[in-house]
């Protein structure tokens, strides 16, 4: 299904979706996110500050509240979240492609039911980047692209004074067949203007990893190379790399006491991070990941081999998110060139 | 006041020095003068060894109201503890009042072992002062 | 770890906790607690009957930490601590929470009264639920004292202690001891001679069995603590052999040097070669390295060659030796008030202008004038004599912001002297305000007014100036509002008192704190006047502020007595609830160093240490530290986070 | 204007003669003109040193991640380590041997003065180059040199400087063993703390609803306490388990931390980690201000952190970073300090 729609009603369509609650990008103190559409809804961003992954995999979960009444069995009540349906708008194609990713990681081996109940209730409707919204743009070179429609519900291309839409799901479809009036068949002119837009948007310029492909075995062969020390030197041991990307998705579960006579409280899961230092720390005082170095590989064989062994994909989408925010300059794109190049 | 503000009993936690603070507010106790039962004390050693940890973690677990008390400048046990927490808790309350928090939520006094009743009053006034201010849910976790 | 078994005690205290608070309920809330593992309320927690309950209840459930739930700390903490001792467990594992004096008390409805005494008890349940078992720390100590100063402190400190059975060593930096009292002519308000009640003290020390007398020394190092310190005393050659010494004197007979005489406040000269005065103890002479032409019969030793007894001995070296003692007591005095810094009173510049002590030696029969008060740059009798009092004291502006307390005593008796020596002078006073509190002391101030006409004048001295063979004193007096001009021919400064250069070194080796005057800082102002900051340190006479002789010689009395309690024991207890350091998370930052008020607190290896017994469990390095390396024993972060918690749930 | 080849030219001969072991500096990434941290040890890598208005980095983060590693591996060198340190850099390094993290002689100090200037901020840089894209940027006086690929354009330094920068007392490096650049500390751009006075202007619910914005943002990626020299413990009190652990670490000690804040990134638990750690950096922030520059969600960080300094210096005359003998702000005090607080 194709539609077109005009810019100036974007938010009667959203206002149409009345079964679902919405979000697109808004700028707070200079910090773009994805936030309930109040008002207006534009879809003018760069890319947001955070993916759109924060939907079904929030930073924090409660999994369960307990209380134990001295000498008594613990008694636990589950917390699912709860069944609202809800729809992103403005989803950039690299973040859908994160989705995608997180899809499989929690439904490998067994389902995540809090995962899975919060995805099952989301939409996202991409908008194709027609110039790369970021200098570390690098989709292309990860099998992706500014247009792909992968893991999106709809896909909304930006054709001037109004949006060329293409539905990607059922879901897709039924957000836009709410719509009713307000989209209009897309003319053979929009069809041609749309396909032009995407022939430029992916002859872009962007960065790029040289060789993607052979980056797995590379990167194995890698393990012991001390160039890992070398490019992780500046590091800083922060989160931001892994908190703001859409694909990573390590956690840590906690219990959250909140009173002892009886004892009671949450079990939580809170976003964990493999640069933090302390992320591989035993009990008995030895950390496998001792150095910087270390880390950095971790996170870059995770998405460039470990991943790619598991699920015959990189784990990595190409935001660029942590080249530009990285405090000092540690440049995914540039440690997995110089790693695969010096392999062997 | 409102019927709400006279209903709502603000939580304070107080933190007394053993030696002048625990010992006003035994004196207070033994000449049986009646103040609100608010604040629960906690007896340290000495205001000095008071951090400010803990009167965030106060504020984090639900305190309405958090209350300091330490021996006049001068007389304290341990000579200078009292000198050392001045400046710490000068600088945690200007902290406080910057992000916010009313001024009111926090409160140091110097309670000697001869001052009772300005220990009583001291919590009377407080807990007027709080009452207005409702519920403390800037700092207060929300653990659901 | 395994988890802790807690016993609850709630107390009725009678009817005075019963009747605001729910006891039984208490104590049942109290056993829903994760460590408890016993609880009972009684009506009577402190009587026989209670306290056995409470033992009997230690034995019977295997508690190992209690919580009593009873009437203030300061009651019967101590009471309950020994029961827990008397059941085999450590006392520290005893808390008390106070229901009564903070909660019964204090409010009348029971609901409420019920709910606080259950936050309150529940608080020390988790603070007793992480209590370590401690035991008190015992240190042997060494029974041997070490005095510094001997001045009148000094010595009236090494006699009580000595007479008391403990040995002493009583260092003193110059060549005698005596000290300023030594100087003075008569005291207040008896006018007796100092020196006729001083010698037999000085001699009493000298013949001592138990007191060793350091003169000629200085205290270089201090380490250890109460009980056990280590001192480094420098033994400076006097170059005489006291033994040998026969004070015939004929040695400065020959001596070629002539140096001011410091004895003399420089009134007189002396030779290198000299006897400070003619009772010194030790009776013998001493050599002045600096003064003496070279210690070298190529340059001179004639002294050497008089001497018959054959005591001279150039070859003589500076000699450290190592002193072991249990405790100290510092008696460093007073100097008088830098004389340079009072330039307005033309000292130094303007003849005749002198400080007390200087007018002391005048007046003394054995100074050098034999007892005539005569000026010294003529020699003449004074006629017209102007004392100002508060010459550097009171006067926060530019000098010393406290009174030096004895200057207005000794301004009377200077005035009183003077017309006993020169009955047709004029003695003028210039005063701010007379202090003469003491016994028979205002009495005194009375007599030199009343009956040895001694002229007071309230008000300051703001100018004066030599004019021709007088001195013109320009000043007012406040009382009749007219300015005052007398042409005096001496002019006699009460200076002010501030601790000696002594005092000041005695701090830094022993690392003692100092107040904002520099005197030595006392414990506590009120409860611990003679006790230094640092246990096993005391305090006494004027290091520790201005006092005249008689609160001098009681401070020394005190002080005594404090170090003979001291180390009466074979060892001392400490409370074991001291600070502990995490030497996995220190990093030797050294703020608790700095924010440590007893010095308790050293780096070694770049990390903290903690001397257990000067620690007094203050926790203000708790506070201090940024990463909770330190913390004090049953008080730490984890126990006042558990109370808070209990406070507020 | 330094030339940046004086200080290639120190940190070779340096290196090159045995007197250092390595050199703490900045080179040119591969993200464009922005540099980044670097350290080296050949001689010949000094010419890959670079200098300009984006070294905005406070190396002497990595004095301290020197230090670590040497403990770790249990070496004790025996020569030091040089550093490029700009006014504030060195301040912190001032402060880090106050704390006995390091001694003197361990360090070689080469400092670079800021000059008339300081570093740039991206988005004020961007906001004036109109889309072009900048290849270089160096401060020269009061201007900032930007090349673009359309040539060179000069803009005020003072619209395009971080506020730190603006607001900065001390632009050079008193303590130091070389030094580049003149002194240029009386320079006036802004007024001290201007940013806090008018933040400090608002009302007391504007300034809550402030930063109760501020910390619902924040992610919690510990960011500003990694970039942070001070915040040099190996286990932040804030932290739930325990990282050094020693063989008389007892498995009590590892089983209770204390949970002074959850792991959950909640308003309430952020607040108190954003509020100790204010007050932990009390008297030791010198206001180099990376914190605030590498907040990914842009919390003001600096605020904080100069309040803390502005009531140290107007209350307790203390100065961070100014002296490496004098006590600690928290762990001293004087006998005037403001008690009329306290009733």
């Amino acid at each position: 299904m194709e539609k077109i729609l005009d810019k100036q009603r974007l938010d009667d369509w959203i206002a149409a979706l009345t079964d679902w609650e919405a979000f697109a990008p808004a700028v707070e103190d200079g910090v773009w996110a994805f936030r309930p559409v109040v008002g207006a809804a534009r879809l003018d961003h760069p890319n947001t500050k955070q993916p759109p992954k924060g939907f079904a995999f929030p930073q924090r979960e409660v999994f369960f509240s307990f209380e134990q009444i001295k000498g008594e069995a613990p008694r636990l009540t589950q917390k699912l979240p709860d069944s609202k349906h809800r729809v992103v708008f403005g989803v950039r194609p690299c973040d859908a492609r994160g989705t995608v990713r997180m899809d499989r990681v929690f439904a490998d081996h067994v389902d995540d039911v809090y995962y899975q109940s919060r995805r099952n209730n989301m939409a996202y409707v991409g908008l194709a980047c027609n110039k790369p919204p970021s200098a570390h743009c690098f989709c292309l070179s990860v099998g992706g692209s500014p247009v792909s429609s992968d893991g999106l519900d709809v896909l909304m291309t930006d054709l001037g004074d109004r949006y060329f839409l293409a539905a990607i799901t059922e879901t897709g479809k039924s957000l836009m067949t709410t719509a009713g009036d307000l989209l209009k068949m897309p003319a053979a002119a929009d069809r041609k203007q749309a396909a032009s837009v995407h022939a430029e948007a992916v002859a872009q310029p962007q960065r790029a990893i040289n060789n993607p492909d052979g980056a797995p075995a590379r990167l194995k062969a890698s393990f012991k190379s001390p160039l890992w020390e070398e490019l992780a030197q500046a590091c800083i041991g922060c989160g931001i790399c892994t908190f703001l990307c859409p694909t990573c998705h390590c956690f840590d579960i906690n219990d959250e006491v909140t009173g002892s006579a009886p004892l009671k409280g949450n079990r939580v899961r809170t976003w964990d991070n493999c640069q933090f230092p302390d992320f591989t720390m035993h009990t008995s005082g030895h950390n496998p990941r001792p150095t910087v170095g270390a880390r950095l590989r971790q996170r870059v064989c995770h998405k460039f081999q470990y991943f790619h062994e598991n699920f015959g994909m990189h784990q990595c989408t190409g935001c660029g998110r942590c080249i530009s925010d990285c405090p000092v300059g540690i440049d995914i794109v540039h440690v997995v060139n110089k790693v695969t190049e010096h392999a062997g | 006041m409102s019927e709400e503000e006279q209903a709502y009993e603000p939580k304070i936690v107080a933190f007394l020095c053993k030696w002048c603070s625990s010992a006003g507010s035994d004196l207070a106790g033994v000449s049986r003068i009646q103040y609100p039962a608010n604040a629960t004390p906690i007896t340290v050693p000495c205001s000095g060894s008071i951090s400010p940890l803990y009167i965030l973690s106060a504020f984090n677990k639900g305190a309405d109201g958090v209350l300091l008390s330490g021996c006049h400048i001068g007389d304290c046990h341990y000579i200078e503890g009292n000198y050392l927490a001045r400046r710490k808790i000068y600088l945690i309350k200007e902290l406080l009042e910057m992000v916010g928090v009313e001024p009111d939520r926090f409160r140091m006094s110097w309670v000697s072992a001869a001052e009772g009743a300005k220990y009583a009053q001291v919590v009377k006034d407080f807990v007027a002062d709080l009452k207005p201010l409702g519920p403390q849910n800037k700092l207060k976790a929300d653990r659901t | 770890m395994t988890k802790k078994r807690t016993g609850v005690f709630v107390c009725h205290c009678g009817n005075n906790i019963a009747a605001t608070v729910d006891v039984a309920r208490v104590a049942k809330e109290m056993s829903a607690e994760e460590t408890v593992v016993y609880s009972q309320d009684y009506v009577y927690m402190c009587s026989d009957p209670g306290q056995n309950a409470v033992i009997q209840a230690i034995k019977d459930n295997q508690l190992d930490s209690v919580v009593v739930s009873c009437c203030s700390p300061s009651l019967h903490e101590k009471t309950f601590r020994d029961n827990a001792t008397r059941a085999g467990i450590s006392g520290f594992t005893c808390e008390i929470a106070n229901i009564r004096e903070q909660c019964a008390w204090v409010h009348k409805d029971r609901d409420v009264g019920t709910e606080k005494a259950i936050k309150i008890s529940r608080s020390a349940v988790r603070r007793a639920g992480r209590n370590q078992s401690l035991e008190p720390i015992a240190v042997p100590v060494t029974r041997r004292v070490m005095v510094i100063g001997g001045g009148i402190a000094g010595i009236q400190a090494s006699l009580d202690m000595a007479n008391a059975g403990l040995e002493v060593l009583l260092v003193e930096k110059q060549a005698t001891l005596g000290g300023h009292m030594l100087q003075l002519s008569e005291t207040f308000p008896t006018l007796d001679c100092s020196q006729c009640i001083l010698s037999p003290k000085m001699v009493e020390v000298s013949r001592h069995p138990k007191i060793t007398v350091m003169t000629y020394c200085e205290v270089q190092e201090v380490s250890g603590s109460v009980g056990n310190f280590k001192a480094k005393i420098l033994k400076k050659p006097t170059f005489v052999d006291p033994e040998k010494c026969k004070i015939c004197d004929d040695c400065t007979q020959v001596c070629p040097v002539v140096v001011p005489n410091e004895y003399e406040l420089g009134l007189t000269a002396r030779r290198a070669i000299y006897i400070p005065y003619a009772q010194a103890i030790p009776a013998s002479y001493t050599l002045d390295e600096d003064a003496c032409l070279g210690l070298n019969p190529i340059r001179c030793g004639k002294c050497k060659d008089v001497c018959e007894a054959e005591a001279i001995n150039y070859d003589m070296r500076p000699e450290t030796v190592v002193e072991e003692v249990g405790a100290i007591v510092v008696a460093t005095g007073f100097d008088l008030y830098g004389q340079e810094n009072l330039g307005e009173y033309g000292y130094g510049k303007v003849e005749d202008v002198l400080d007390g002590l200087q007018f002391e030696r005048l007046c003394s029969a054995s100074g050098a004038t034999s007892g005539h008060v005569l000026r010294p740059s003529d020699h003449k009798v004074p006629k017209d004599v102007v004392f100002i009092q508060c010459a550097g004291s009171r006067d926060p502006a530019q000098h010393c912001a406290y009174c030096s307390k004895i200057c207005c005593m000794y301004t009377a008796k200077h005035a009183s002297l003077y017309k006993h020596h020169v009955p047709d002078g004029r003695a003028y006073v210039f005063y701010i305000d007379i202090r003469s509190g003491g016994k028979g002391y205002e009495e005194f101030v009375q007599r030199t007014m009343e009956e040895d006409g001694a002229i007071y004048l309230r008000g300051r001295v703001s100018k004066l100036y030599r004019h021709n063979d007088k001195i013109k004193v320009l000043g007012t007096d406040t009382l009749t509002g007219q300015n005052v001009e007398i042409d005096a021919d001496m002019v006699v400064l009460a200076l002010a008192m501030q601790p000696s250069k002594g005092t000041a070194d005695a701090a830094k080796v022993l690392k003692i704190g100092r107040d904002k005057d520099g005197f030595l800082a006392e414990a506590h102002p009120k409860l611990k006047p003679v006790e230094s900051v640092t246990a096993g340190i005391f305090l006494a006479g004027a290091a520790q502020g201005p006092k005249d002789i008689p609160e001098t010689v009681a401070q020394a009395g005190a002080a005594a007595a404090k170090v003979i309690a001291l180390l009466s024991q074979a060892t001392l207890s400490h409370a074991p609830t001291v600070a502990r350091v995490r030497r996995s998370h220190c990093t030797g930052c050294e703020m608790c160093v700095t924010a440590c008020p007893y010095h308790a607190i050293r780096l070694e290896n770049g990390k903290a240490v903690v001397n257990e017994v000067l620690c007094e469990g203050c926790g203000s390095c708790t506070a201090t530290c940024l990463r909770a390396a330190i913390e004090v024993k049953n008080a730490t972060q984890m126990q006042v986070f558990e109370m808070i918690e209990a406070c507020l749930a | 204007m330094i030339d940046v080849q004086s200080i290639r030219d120190a940190a070779r001969d340096l290196l090159a003669k045995g007197e250092v072991r390595a050199v703490i500096g900045y080179q040119r990434g591969s993200r464009g003109m922005l540099a980044e941290p670097v350290t080296i040890t050949d001689p010949e890598q000094a010419d890959e040193l670079v200098w300009d208005a984006t070294c905005f980095h406070n190396l002497a983060l990595y004095l301290v991640e020197d230090r670590k590693a040497l403990a770790h591996a249990q070496r004790t060198p025996n020569l030091p380590i040089a550093i490029v340190a700009k006014g504030c850099d060195a301040r912190a390094i001032v402060v880090l041997m106050q704390e006995h993290y390091f001694k003197r002689e361990d360090v070689y100090i080469i400092g670079v003065s800021c000059e008339g200037g300081g570093v740039l901020v991206e988005y004020k840089l961007a906001r004036l180059l109109n889309g072009a894209q900048a290849l270089s940027a160096v401060i020269d006086g009061a201007e900032l040199v930007v090349t673009t690929l359309a040539g060179e354009v000069r803009l005020p330094a003072s619209e395009v400087m971080a506020d730190r920068c603006l607001e900065c007392r001390e632009p050079f490096p008193k303590e130091h063993n070389v030094v580049f650049g003149e002194d240029q500390t009386s320079r006036q751009l802004v007024a001290p703390f201007t940013a806090l006075a008018r933040f400090e202007a608002l009302s007391e619910a504007d300034r809550w609803a402030y930063w109760c914005r501020q910390f619902e943002r924040c992610i919690r990626c510990f960011a500003c306490r990694s970039v942070c020299p001070m915040c040099y413990c190996d286990e932040c009190v804030v932290d739930s388990i325990t990282f050094p652990v020693a063989p008389e670490t007892t498995a009590e000690e590892k089983a209770n931390r204390i949970r002074w804040i959850e792991r959950s990134a909640v308003r309430s638990e952020n607040i108190t980690y954003h509020m100790t750690r204010a007050m932990h950096l009390a008297g030791r922030c010198i206001d180099c201000g990376e914190c605030e520059r590498v907040c990914p969600v842009n919390i003001p960080l600096r605020l904080l952190n100069n309040k803390m300094e502005r009531e140290a210096r107007e209350h307790f005359g203390y100065e961070p970073g100014a002296s490496i003998g004098g006590p600690s702000l928290v762990a001293s005090f004087r006998d005037d300090d403001p008690g009329q607080f306290i009733r």
